[in-house]
């Protein structure tokens, strides 16, 4: 399978797509966003069902969009396979007519027959669209989409007509259908679970725009501005107000540092599973505890600090937790600590301007998001 | 004007003018108006308030207005009219030709603003489904549009017919009430009635409401069991 | 029967007499049409079909054989028109009361159906949310359910009342053409025509067509800016 | 404010509804259920916005519905406050209009200030429903509910019309106006975490049926039946095939007790957080080891077992895990080990048979679901 580069601006309604990504020959790269933040248009945008204002698509040597010389694929010739959010399944065919739609009459039997093996569709040849469950036609979809072999596999919010309930075993499935797939696939969402375990790479896309990309892990751990570690679930934000060399301090307190931190550091965070209970002493922050939650393995503890920021702990199961309205001392080691700027695009990318790319930033080796201190990899 | 065929035996002739005009106007609006529709469900086009109205005008104009329009457009001394006098060697006013193409224009609403609804209604995801298949733009049409109007497509052809076989007052006008030629169904009751001739009348007009009420009933029905109302 | 009003200098008096048919006739239609929409939109029974069919009768059948049934009816034998005569001393057909029953009649579906239409989008939960507030019937419907159909009663109004001032063929029949009493505007047309009188025709046909055309302007910008198309 | 007892009957189309609950004077109580089990027609029947064809709701000693004397209060005179799927805020009225719509029109301007304070709306009384975010909606659905002070708040799907970033942050909003409130709250959902730290008591409705129903805690560690136990999110079951004094066995392997179970246990069950590693030895179960994903502070890794049932096991994020593919064995403790039976409901209730209620099995005194030897609460 071939690499595939995208690289398309968008105007429309005042909603602005402006997006430079590249999919690699394979694995499962999943863009994540707020709903509204473009992610779907994008996929259209690949997909040939919309045209991009400026830019191009190529996919390996293939050249789908190229605005420049006003070459623009239609999406019928374009080996797309996508797999809308509702589905989309033609609710007048059957499950396999819906599977054999995209095939020459004369493969037709024989490839219908192997793609409703693999995805376990025995049994259901004969339903209709309405006859099927939400995972079901999940599967149907896959199979239609997946059938034509397409250069390239587009998922358009996998779950969300799923029931949550459900979720969890959809994902599942989905994840081993995607692992055995020899194309790239392409997931868009808004779901972080759905991306956890599913993607080898993550784009986070804000208004319009691709903030972050890069190894899943990576991300995770890196997210670099306030924006994008929100969007990832990050909870715990400690806003900065001023910089020495040794401290960091803000309304809620003071932290030591033993590192120096970059000095348009705006905001620390810290994974609620990495603080920890401490006696006072120096270092540790004074707090409120507001609320214990249990959630099954783990318990959560929401804390007050002096300014009212709140953070939130998790500890195991079995260790105790102090009682609502009691003070406490949190130690947040200091390996543990990220820092984050406010949003990096404070510049406006001028539409056409391909030189100063802000989007430049947004690579794997982004310098900001960095732990304080180096440490051994945890896992 | 008014030629009078006068016999009490009922004249069946005008029923068949009535169904023949119908059903030649009823292809040449689905000719017109599938792709008319169409441009009016999707298009984001700023003249689309302006083709709606001038669309619907037939269902809320006089007939008569359009008629004298028609007249004055198809007579003797208007554009069309001259146009065809020379090309068919007769005046296009009150021949079968002129009565086609003034029912065209009056049932024109009934079709597409059906049709419309359907487009509207449209599921283009599966449309946006099947190109992304590979599907052609005709195939796609075939294959996925189609199956999903057939409601629509079935009351525009009903509506289309039905209400051609009941216009009258632009027929009247344009067409006047030549025998085996212009005097549809309509018209004939209305000459029974000024002849006081009510017994043929009532015949016609039996047989007429009769056939109305089956057709919406049909419409109805169908409409019920395929989903929600006609509303179109 | 056909009276003639012999003059060249344009007669206002058929535009007014249609503009107070057309009034007359959509107060009328509202009182009978709101409650009838609502029962359609909500009801379960069996007989929605029927009645929905009946409703929509006058779309498609002829004006002539609804104009023939209504002359029966209301004539000087029919049991309306003997009833009328007693009351008032006069026949029902030919007079204006007589006009405004069948327009009433005639016109019936272009107000019953956007205001159905406008019901079964109404959002129920919204009514229901009323109730558990404690609010009666009748507030619910002022407060609540009018400001949800204002566009389906707006369309109601405006396509009943244009039509009725088209109507031709009904009025023909049941009103003849008697000068301040039931000579409409669309017959005025008709006779100017019929006496080769253009010029006054051509008049009065433009200020119609360009009546018709603006209500339909305005329908269909208030529908765009409201919400979805006409389609009712 | 008053206890609520509704005990009613509905058939509509197959559906049938069959219920009977009673509502303490106080306190969260929720329903959960998988959709289409009859949750929201309950609320309905309650609201007087259906019909039930059997049964009587009465409200302290005020009578709603009474089948028997053909009592019918209309919805407008039961005093009761709805939040309805979607809120239903009437579009075309302000914050400030759909707070006071149910009040009477002296006391509405000072009730609709009080409302507005307590739900944190000031400075949103002028705007219209479109122009509010989903937790704002909520809120004024709220106070428009409860401005009229019903005997009884009713809350349906209160998150389902919400993004699921957002669900935790307006769960939080919603249990603290709930637990404030005098009256009680009738919650209907079927999403496990809305309820799990907002309700007191849980009632678990199967096919239009309660099947259990108990305080909160004892309806989630005891949920007697394996059907309520999967829609509690339960996960990890064992299929019984024999039961001797001392053990019990299935086509997984054998499980020691040191106490006897009841002999109609059809299914044994453990929570993932409970099992543990272990080198082989008696009472250990082997397995292989599918799967690992880490979940933010728990890790988590599922096994199959020798006939292919899968078991799920949870342990902290720091503690070290097997790779996919290796052999462990896992032991499961017994004081956490619980015991299910199959769906109680195999002996269907005649309509109006009042005598032989299954629905009498249901109460927090169930007999089943107990854990095999008596521990220490585990807080």
């Amino acid at each position: 399978m071939s690499r595939i580069r995208v690289d398309v601006r968008l105007k429309r309604d005042g909603f602005v797509l402006d997006c430079d990504l590249d999919i690699p020959e394979q694995g499962v790269t999943a863009i994540l966003g707020p709903s509204g933040s473009g992610k779907t248009t994008l996929l259209r945008v690949i997909a040939g069902l919309e045209t991009p204002d400026q830019g191009s698509i190529t996919v390996g040597d293939k050249v789908w969009v190229n605005t420049g010389n006003r070459k623009f694929l239609s999406s019928q010739k374009r080996k797309v396979g996508m797999v809308f959010q509702d589905y989309a399944l033609f609710e007048h065919l059957t499950v396999a007519q819906n599977i054999g739609y995209g095939l020459p009459r004369r493969q037709r039997g024989q490839l219908v027959d192997k793609w409703i093996n693999r995805l376990h569709l025995e049994s259901l040849e004969g339903r209709y669209p309405h006859e099927l469950s939400g995972g079901q036609k999940q599967r149907v979809a896959l199979a239609r989409a997946l059938a034509t072999e397409p250069d390239i596999l587009l998922l358009d919010e996998p779950f969300s007509a799923v029931d949550v309930s459900l979720r969890e075993k959809l994902r599942r499935q989905l994840q081993e259908i995607v692992k055995t797939l020899e194309q790239p696939v392409l997931i868009v969402t808004h779901d972080l679970e759905e991306v956890h375990h599913l993607a080898d790479r993550i784009g986070v896309m804000v208004d319009g725009r691709l903030s972050r990309i890069g190894q899943s892990n990576n991300v995770f751990d890196d997210p670099g501005n306030y924006e994008v570690a929100k969007i990832l679930g990050w909870r715990n934000f400690l806003p900065v107000k001023s910089i020495t060399s040794t401290a960091v301090t803000g309304a809620w307190g003071e932290l030591s540092l033993e590192q120096a931190i970059p000095v348009d550091t705006d905001w620390l965070s810290i994974r609620p599973y990495h603080i920890r209970l401490t006696t006072e002493e120096p270092g540790g922050l004074c707090t409120e505890v507001v609320h214990v939650r249990e959630l099954g393995a783990v318990r959560e503890m929401e804390c007050r600090l002096r300014d009212g920021t709140r953070l939130v702990m998790q500890s195991s199961w079995h260790e105790p937790l102090p009682a609502p309205g009691s003070q406490v001392w949190l130690k947040l080691p200091l390996q543990h600590i990220q820092v984050l700027c406010d949003s990096p695009l404070v510049q406006i990318r001028q539409s056409g301007n391909t030189t100063a790319r802000l989007a430049d930033r947004s690579v794997d080796q982004f310098t900001r998001g960095k732990r304080v201190v180096p440490m051994e990899k945890q896992s | 004007m008014i030629e009078v065929a006068n016999d009490n035996i009922l004249d069946l002739a005008p029923v068949w003018l009535s169904l023949k005009l119908s059903a030649v106007t009823v292809v040449i609006l689905l000719i017109v108006g599938l792709p008319m529709a169409w441009w009016l469900a999707f298009t984001r086009s700023r003249l689309k308030v302006t083709i709606e109205a001038v669309t619907a005008l037939p269902l809320v104009l006089p007939p008569t207005v359009l008629g004298f329009y028609l007249l004055v457009f198809m007579g003797p001394n208007g554009p069309a009219g001259q146009l065809w006098h020379v090309l068919a060697g007769h005046s296009l006013a009150f021949s079968f030709t002129g009565l086609v193409i003034a029912s065209c224009l009056y049932s024109l609403p009934f079709v597409v603003q059906p049709l419309q609804a359907a487009f509207e209604s449209l599921d283009r995801k599966a449309v946006e489904a099947a190109w992304t298949l590979g599907a052609s733009m005709v195939r796609t049409f075939v294959t996925i549009v189609l199956p999903q109007i057939r409601r629509g497509l079935l009351i525009a052809i009903v509506l289309g017919f039905a209400h051609t076989m009941g216009e009258f007052g632009v027929v009247l006008m344009v067409g006047g009430n030549i025998p085996g030629e212009t005097q549809v169904v309509s018209i004939a009751i209305y000459e029974q009635v000024e002849m006081l001739n009510y017994q043929s009348a009532e015949k016609l007009s039996a047989g007429l409401l009769v056939f109305s009420f089956l057709i919406l009933l049909l419409v109805y029905s169908i409409n019920r069991q395929w989903g929600r109302g006609l509303k179109a």
